[in-house]
């Protein structure tokens, strides 16, 4: 039956993208761009215009842009997993994509893994006892963790660890600048690293992202925190685990019970806030000079770049619909009834 | 969960509403009357860059001097010579204007939406439901920059960008509450006797349904400060030099390492403050009218 | 523990030099779409080699080596002499000169490379443009109407394997100085034709995203965009393999961060630092500041085409409300100098203009004068005062646009700030023209010449002024240019070139503000700086001191 | 006997902030004895139960006393020792047993791990005992059934799997709140004789806490009766009864005769109605004729699940049925059940089975009360608040309840709150949806009699839905029995209550709890029970849809579908073998 629900959500969320790809190619052209100026640059004349406007198939009508964008037309497109050219760099974007994808998705799912590990000792604690001042002050931690733009704790832990401490890397990227990068297999360093049995790189990678890791730990930590103590308090107080103790099931037994029921809300929420921090971790991949997913959107926004934002959109959100299927389907794994 | 009402009351007995509510206010205050602490314009540069705060020490004196209309930098100048105590108290103003506009028409969009869609169950609004679900499927803030590109660095577009991104969240909260409102038993007893659907909606679905609106509503608020703020760190947010407190952080950020804390730290304590305040309302809130 | 275990690893200069940039190249083919952004120049002239290059001058005082504008040496070129009559310039090319594929540098290389530039294929004409400016024979604006004029004739044509021929077209004194610029540097034709493809004839996919093969000091080892490039040696180059080995180019965004790693002495070379930071490494011991007073400068442009800066009275009255001095106090820390000429004083043939700013009583007067009492009226121009900048370089230039803003908020001018992204700020100023007031510190004519200057920017758009972006307009200064593009006495000339630069100044057609210095941050025993006028260092030059 | 009592509380007082939920609270079980625990709605049964482990809800506290298990005071003893003890020596079976099972673990899993926190026997078995303890509780192929989530089992089936997990390690003692409440009168039976037996036969004593009379006369030995907290009286069961006697025949059975001879209120015929996809089709209602007459009162019985809900429903115009066609009052219903509600508006009315979620919590009870009719006429507050007070007399209310928000009322006062509502509009017709589920004894008969008086002063038609048959004496002329969405018998309510022709009327009639102490259901032999938990719904099977379950099956049952036969007197049955019922049970 998880089958089923899997092919439900992979059936919605085609749906969905074709939705998606549609608005975006169509919103994207109301920007007050003219992309064709900067492919003539300097001495232009209006015939070079003209033919710059021709190479980006501007002079046809929007409709038919529309159809050779998504493969309709002459060329590939995206119906053949191909996003087109940059404008800026001229480089296929679905090649530079692949390149600065696994970067973002490394360092968030680094992030996320974190917080999640600080989430669930913390969360214990505060629901062991419900009101209490170790409930209060994790509370207050988790509204509080949340408050500020990410970007203050990356300059503040790179200011510290690194300027003043000395303990962390520079904001140099992934590797230490002179470090051989390893054969990109699965483009995550740390992985990659491993892959090519290179130890020191490895833990090179793993110091270089531990700042970025810890920024988003920190300001994601706030609401999984919240939300796990809240269904967590929620389980504790229900019929269910007051029948286990009835039973006499040992504390920790009961706690599990308790964890385990807190999990399925908490994991559809891990989902969401991976999906926003697919785009939303830019302000940290700029301060630690990633050159990631984030970066290369804000790149091709400023520069009107269409085909990059059609495929950075587009992109994120299919990862991130590719993520709410997962965490669903691991919720229907923990809860029966989700599956149904 | 359903909505308990009559128990507002309650609020002001949770000492977490109370702080949260405090600090709100507290932004709200030196939005409106912040130009008066001040005789420095927050948008007209001193001749002086990068003068750090006076010591706490000279502040009594200081504070005389300042009673005598003279001009004290409180929180020192940043490396353009604006006053940073007098920025960040009219940063306040751009921030919660945005915020709350943003919140406040995402809000009124989305929730009647919400009890529409929810109450009255036709084609047309399921298609609004699966429309929300394709407008949240966004990547945020890319998609803020993008229309932000679109409609010009104003505050005015800044608002239209997260009401696209936020009156889903309320349309679809508001509708999944609506839906279980609808199949109560008082619902359905005003059906039989034959009271029309639209008023239905109106006197007992739509008062039922937007508790958790209300504690969205809060958070909310917060998310859209944080956001101004990040769209302003990549120059997508309102132009400078408006005063805005995520512009002055990112602006002063480069400082600090130069020694200079204090154009980056005073916003940044102010923005933590407010953001940490709606968001404690919101979680008072969500805890009354659920979620 | 795990940070601790591996924190900052000591730098060394073994494995070669640390760069940190603000952006890395995004193309490396300069008739590609990002030729213009001065980073991707950067890529482009340490891999690629010109055909002669201006003289090795002095040292100046913070140990920076300037060109000297008046002579010129060989490169590719080892030597070639100019028949005035026939205005035909023979290079003798050298015979050992190695590209980084292995290939031998021949005469056909040069005409590939000319030929390539007259076909106009890439994204922007830069090739062409340059041997325009040059004054290359048929190198003119057909190539856009007519196909067949994209064809290269003999105005380019290999005498023999290492001799060819440059035929102009009419007499015209900038073309050894076009040679040097990074529009003209030489491709290995034998590589390029192996890469190219059905659909891109001149391999301009290859040389843009993978590299631009040609006979340059050093060749491209990684290049990932949007993060790092690097470069190793060409073990074949023909002044002998660069000192340094390997070149790391690392994107670093915030300038802050590029600062606090050369603090912490992680790096060896930091380019555009912020003055103030660049001030606050003037006294660091082990880091150096390497400076010099070369073609940057910071200008207001107010477009003729906008009123009210059609109103030269309005022009003037805001020139004069600039508050140069402060900009210089506290925009550039005191690494800047006044500016009243219209092109870079260090260039031969420039003049000083007569401007004023810094004079706010005269520029009330002359706002009253316009009409404008204490800038009343002016509010029916709203956009008109909308001070565009690259929002990219707002670390630099957004205290300044504050304190112009303040000051002309003073006199009453509804002056507020717009920064633009810098891909959408170069759309508006080279085509669109239609940016009606702007804080520009991007403009470095790549041709040492003021005339060039000049032309670039004054000279109507119809009479060549490509780069007009205040559509100034000036039937004399037209005529000037044209008696002075084909004068080829050198003293003439610069009479003519100074005439043109001093009616753009009388009119305000820009209103200079100040030439401030090009700044690179190294660390001490970073040596052999040198400056060139596209303002990308040259690694070849660069050693570290024993 | 003190000595070996098998549970003995002293002075055992609950707290919450300085109220008393259970206050001093002394008794003691003897082994093998089932005691009941009676007490009104938030007497504080549930809390006093848990408190017997040592256990309170947040918000409680256990200030004083001793329990004493096995010789040991339990709430004296170590955290340690306490687990021990729970489960081990004193078990509970929570009220709301779908509740209390752990919905992301298999009903086996959650037994065995109680048997290994007090390691019984050895891993390997203990599969086999769950087994064993499942089919002791009376549910069929237990293997299965092991393997099941929660919401996969039946409300009666959850119900047993609780027990079996209380009864994991042999307990000496059980705790049982209210184990039936929310059971079909069916299964809730037998789920109370399996229980009985279960603990006779180990031993056990019980406490049974419960608010029905029928249940604590037919399986307690001992009566104790608790009020806001105190215990108020410890007795024989014959002498609580012989107590409460008086007030047992409250409401006279109803006297009216149907004038079945004009022409009916209501005329259902061959109503059908389905719900779900078309892969998983469930005929709620399948071709049901009925007639109301005016001044008509029927009772529609059958257990949870047999479709009564649906058919009312679609008699009141809240759904539209699938086939078949209703006339009410002259109207007929059509398909847009919101045509059909403007044109019916205010001549029929339902009222449901929970007060509490039948008024906005956001409106007073005056509001709620007059909304069908300010919903068409214009009227100022004064007069709103006029009728509302008229209403709320009608059914006997004080007027305080006319500003009240319903959080602020007792269950059985906002169930008459909704009768009023009901009535506000002077319907012809009102359908009462098990009306009285949720009431205790006393008020349901309170609610019974205040209905009475309406049927009979402005000869309102009522369909009186109910599990409880006692109620549906007391107020119904003539009774419909559905099961599986069929009506399978109907006639006079006296006729059938004495002499039922149909297999399953009967059952249900044997399934009553009477409150004859001398008459208990557990002595009597119940050869005509029905097998298993609540109704099977076989697809598309011929035959009688009960033969499944029915003990008088033969070869015809299983084959041909029996029709609704005239069995004359106004009776009729869905059953081949109706008229030997009779004989066929007696003998
Ligand atoms: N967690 C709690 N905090 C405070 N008061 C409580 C709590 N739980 C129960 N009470 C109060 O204790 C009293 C007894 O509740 P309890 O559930 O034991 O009644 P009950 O006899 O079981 O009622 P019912 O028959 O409806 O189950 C009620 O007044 C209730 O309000
Ligand atoms: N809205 C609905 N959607 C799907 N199935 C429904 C719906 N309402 C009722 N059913 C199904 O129809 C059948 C009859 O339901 P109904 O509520 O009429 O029975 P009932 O006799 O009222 O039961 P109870 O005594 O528990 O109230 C049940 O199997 C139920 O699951
Ligand atoms: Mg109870
Ligand atoms: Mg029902």
């Amino acid at each position: 039956m998880i089958a089923r629900l899997v092919l439900r959500r992979i059936a919605i969320g085609a749906m969905q993208m074709a939705a998606l790809a549609a608005l975006v190619f169509f919103v994207i052209r109301l920007m007050p761009a003219d992309p064709a100026a900067r492919f003539v640059g300097l001495g232009a004349s209006p015939e070079a215009y003209a033919a710059a406007r021709a190479t980006l198939g501007l002079d046809k009508p929007l409709l038919a842009q529309f159809a050779d964008f998504l493969g309709f037309g002459a060329a590939r497109g995206l119906i053949d997993g191909d996003l087109g050219r940059s404008w800026v760099s001229g480089e296929s974007v679905a090649r530079e994509i692949a390149a600065a994808l696994p970067i973002t998705l490394e360092l968030v799912a680094c992030g996320v893994a974190l917080a999640v590990l600080a989430a669930f000792p913390i969360a214990l604690l505060s629901a062991r006892r419900p009101g209490g001042g170790a409930d209060r002050a994790v509370l207050i931690y988790g509204l509080f963790a949340g408050s500020q733009p990410e970007f203050v704790w990356a300059l503040g832990l790179v200011f510290v660890f690194f300027a003043q401490l000395g303990l962390a890397p520079g904001p140099l990227g992934r590797l230490s600048p002179f470090a051989e990068p390893p054969e990109p297999v699965t483009g995550f360093m740390t992985i990659d690293t491993l892959l090519a049995g290179r130890f020191e790189a490895f833990s090179d990678a793993v110091a270089h992202l531990a700042l970025p890791a810890a920024t988003l730990a920190i300001v994601l930590s706030g609401p999984i925190i919240k939300m796990l103590r809240d269904s967590l308090g929620r389980a504790l107080k229900s019929d269910h685990v007051l029948f286990a103790r009835a039973s006499g099931l040992s504390e920790n037994r009961v706690s599990a019970i308790a964890l385990k029921s807190a999990l399925a809300p908490t994991l559809a929420l891990i989902g969401i806030l991976f999906g926003f921090m697919l785009g939303g971790a830019v302000l940290v991949e700029s301060v630690f000079a990633l050159g990631g997913l984030g970066q290369y959107a804000v790149r091709s926004v400023l520069a009107f770049d269409y085909p990059a934002i059609q495929g950075v959109v587009l992109t994120i959100a299919a990862v991130s619909l590719l993520v709410y299927l997962i965490t669903d389907a691991a919720q229907a794994l923990i809860d029966p009834r989700v599956a149904t | 969960m359903i909505a308990k009402p009559g128990r507002r009351d309650g609020l002001f007995a949770d000492p977490l509403f109370i702080a949260g509510a405090a600090l709100a206010a507290l932004a709200a205050l030196s939005a409106a009357f912040g130009h008066w602490l001040t005789p420095f314009s927050p948008d007209e540069v001193t001749d002086i860059v990068s003068e750090p705060p006076p010591p706490i020490a000279d502040w009594p004196n200081l504070f005389v001097a300042a009673l005598g209309g003279e001009g004290v930098h409180w929180f020192g100048t940043d490396a353009a010579g604006f006053d940073v105590f007098a920025r960040t108290l009219a940063a306040a103003r751009t921030d919660l204007l945005i915020a709350v506009a943003a919140a406040a028409i995402s809000a009124a969009i989305g929730a009647p939406l919400g009890v529409i869609a929810g109450a009255v169950r036709t084609p047309a609004t399921e298609a609004l439901a699966r429309a929300s679900d394709v407008l949240q499927s966004f990547p945020v803030f890319i998609t803020a920059m993008v229309l932000v590109a679109l409609a010009g660095r104003s505050w005015a577009s800044i608002v239209l960008a997260m009401t696209l991104l936020y009156a889903p969240i309320f349309l679809r909260l508001t509708r999944a509450e609506a839906l279980a409102v609808s199949a109560r038993g008082y619902v359905e007893a005003a059906r039989i006797a034959g009271v029309p659907g639209w008023r239905i909606a109106l006197q007992h679905v739509a008062p039922n349904a937007l508790g958790p609106a209300l504690s969205q509503l809060s958070v909310t608020i917060g998310f859209a400060i944080l956001l101004t703020a990040g769209l302003s760190f990549v120059g997508a947010g309102v132009r400078p030099p408006t005063p805005e407190w995520g512009l002055m952080i990112a602006q002063g950020a480069g400082q600090i390492v130069l020694g200079d804390w204090w154009p980056a730290l005073f916003p940044g304590a102010a923005i933590t403050l407010t953001v940490f305040g709606f968001a404690a309302m919101g979680q008072s809130l969500e805890a009354r009218y659920g979620r | 523990a795990l940070l601790l275990g591996c924190g900052s690893p000591p730098l060394t200069n073994a494995d070669g030099l640390l760069v940190l940039t603000d952006e890395t190249p995004t193309g490396l083919d300069y008739d590609g779409p990002s030729a213009a952004i001065p980073q991707s120049q950067t890529g482009i002239v340490n891999l690629m080699e010109p055909l002669i290059d201006y003289a090795p001058g002095a040292v100046n005082d913070s140990g920076v080596r300037i060109p000297d504008f008046t002579r010129f040496e060989g490169r590719l070129a080892e030597r070639w002499d100019f028949d005035a009559a026939r205005g035909v310039l023979r290079l003798h090319l050298r015979r050992d000169a190695v590209s980084c594929a292995g290939n031998p540098l021949t005469a056909a290389d040069v005409v590939y490379t000319f030929a390539r530039a007259k076909s106009v294929s890439g994204a922007a004409p830069i090739g062409w443009f340059l041997a325009n400016a040059g004054g290359v024979a048929d190198f003119d604006g057909d190539v856009f109407t007519d196909p067949a004029a994209r064809t290269l004739g003999d105005e380019v044509r290999a005498i023999d394997r290492h001799t060819v021929e440059i035929r102009q077209g009419q007499p015209n004194p900038l073309l050894l100085p076009v040679l040097t610029t990074f529009g003209l540097l030489i491709f290995d034709s034998v590589e390029m034709r192996a890469r190219a493809t059905e659909d891109d004839p001149w391999s301009h996919d290859y040389a843009n995203n993978a590299a631009p093969p040609s006979f340059g000091p050093y060749c491209v080892e990684r290049w990932v965009r949007s993060s790092e490039l690097v470069l190793r040696a060409n073990p074949h180059y023909y002044r002998g393999a660069a000192p340094i080995a390997r070149i790391v180019i690392k994107r670093v965004p915030q300038s802050a961060n590029r600062y606090m790693i050369m603090r912490m002495r992680q790096a060896h070379v930091a380019e555009r630092l912020t003055p103030r930071e660049v001030a606050a490494i003037e006294d660091v011991d082990g880091l150096a500041v390497r400076s010099v007073q070369g073609n940057e400068s910071l200008f207001l442009h107010m477009n003729f085409a906008t009123p009210p800066f059609d109103d030269p009275l309005v022009r003037r009255a805001i020139a004069a409300a600039i508050p140069t001095r402060q900009i210089i106090r506290n925009g550039y820390f005191g690494a800047a100098v006044p500016w009243t000429g219209v092109a870079p004083s260090s260039y031969p043939g420039a003049a000083s203009g007569a401007v004023t700013t810094d004079d706010p009583a005269r520029a009330a007067a002359l706002l009253a004068q316009a009409g404008y009492p204490g800038g009343r009226g002016l509010e029916r121009y709203p956009d008109a005062f909308r001070l565009a900048y690259v929002a990219e370089r707002e670390a630099v230039l957004g205290p300044i646009a504050a304190s112009l803003q303040t000051a002309l908020r003073r006199l009453g001018v509804p002056a507020t700030l717009d920064p633009i992204p810098s891909a959408q700020f170069g759309d508006r100023q080279l085509v669109k023209k239609d940016l009606p007031f702007a804080l520009n510190d991007q403009e470095k004519p790549v041709v040492v010449d003021a005339g060039y200057a000049a032309q670039l920017f004054f000279v109507s758009a119809s009479a060549g002024g490509v780069n007009n972006m205040v559509n100034y307009a000036n039937p004399a200064l037209d005529a000037l240019w044209a008696r002075a593009r084909g004068e080829t006495d050198r003293v003439r000339r610069t009479a003519l070139i100074q005439d043109i630069q001093r009616l753009a100044s009388a009119d305000v057609a820009w209103a200079p503000i100040v030439e401030y210095r090009t700044h690179w941050v190294g660390d001490a025993q970073v040596q052999g700086w040198s400056w060139r006028p596209d303002n990308a260092l040259r690694f070849y030059d660069l050693r570290f001191a024993p | 006997m003190a000595a070996e009592a098998a549970l003995r509380a002293a002075r055992l007082t609950v707290i919450a902030g300085d109220a008393k939920i259970v206050d001093a609270a002394s008794f003691a079980l003897s082994p093998g004895e089932i005691v009941g625990l009676v007490g009104p709605s938030g007497s504080g049964k549930s809390v006093l139960a848990l408190a017997l482990l040592g256990l309170v809800r947040p918000g409680l506290r256990i200030a004083d006393g001793a329990v004493t298990v096995g010789g040991v005071d339990l709430l004296a003893a170590s955290p340690a020792a306490q687990r021990a003890l729970r489960g081990k020596q004193i078990a509970l079976i929570m009220q709301n047993a779908r509740a209390a099972l752990d919905p992301l673990a298999r009903i086996g899993a959650q037994i065995v791990r109680v048997m290994a926190a007090h390691d019984v026997g050895d891993a390997a078995d203990r599969r086999e005992r769950a087994i064993a303890l499942l089919a002791g509780v009376g549910i069929n192929d237990p293997e299965r059934r092991l393997d099941a989530y929660p919401h996969e089992l039946s409300g009666g089936m959850a119900q047993r799997a609780v027990i079996a997990i209380a009864l994991a390690s042999d307990p000496l003692v059980l705790i049982a709140d209210e184990p039936a409440t929310g059971l079909d009168v069916t299964v809730r039976a037998q789920f109370l004789d399996a229980l009985w037996r279960s603990a006779r036969a180990r031993g056990v004593s019980v406490l049974l806490a419960s608010q029905e009379p029928g249940v604590l006369a037919n399986y307690c030995d001992r009566i104790i009766s608790i009020e806001a907290g105190r215990i108020t009286q410890d007795e024989p069961v014959r002498s609580y009864f012989a107590r409460r006697a008086p007030h047992a025949q409250a409401t006279a059975p109803a006297q009216r005769a149907p004038a079945t001879a004009d022409a009916p209120l209501i005329a259902a015929r061959g109503v059908s109605k389905a719900f779900g996809s078309a892969r998983a089709r469930v005929p709620a209602v399948a071709d049901a004729d009925l007639d109301l007459f005016p001044g008509d009162s029927v009772g529609l019985i059958g257990e949870s699940g047999s479709g009564k809900s649906t058919l009312g429903r679609i008699l009141v115009g809240l759904l539209a049925p699938d086939a078949g066609d209703v006339r009410i009052d002259g109207v007929t219903l059509t398909k847009s059940n919101d045509a059909t509600r403007r044109r019916l508006r205010g001549r029929v009315q339902l009222v449901q089975q929970d007060p509490l979620d039948s008024f906005d919590p956001r409106w007073t009870l005056g509001d709620s009360i007059v909304e069908p009719i300010a919903a068409h006429e214009r009227m100022t507050r004064s007069q709103r608040r006029a009728r509302a007070l008229a209403l709320l007399d009608r059914v006997g209310l004080p007027h305080a309840l006319c500003d009240a928000y319903p959080r602020d009322a007792p269950p059985g006062q906002l169930q008459r709150a909704a009768v009023a509502r009901a009535l506000s509009t002077s319907p012809r017709f009102i359908v009462l949806d098990e009306v009285t589920a949720l009431l205790t004894p006393d008020v349901r008969r309170a609610l019974v009699a205040s209905l009475a008086r309406v049927r009979d002063e402005d000869g309102a038609t009522l369909l009186f839905i109910s599990h409880d048959l006692e109620s549906v004496r007391g107020l119904c002329a003539r009774v419909a029995v559905m099961y599986l969405g069929r009506i399978v018998e109907s006639g006079p309510a006296a006729a059938i209550f004495a002499d039922p022709r149909h297999p399953y009327t009967q059952a249900l009639l044997a399934a009553e709890l009477g409150e004859d102490v001398d008459n208990r259901r557990i002595d009597r032999p119940q050869p005509h029970d029905l097998a298993g938990d609540g109704p099977v719904r076989q697809a598309a099977a011929p035959g009688c849809a009960l033969a499944p379950r029915c003990s008088y099956v033969e070869a015809r049952c299983r084959t041909d579908a029996p029709p609704l036969r005239d069995l004359g007197a106004g009776r009729s049955s869905r059953c081949w073998r109706a008229e030997a019922l009779h004989t066929l049970r007696t003998s």
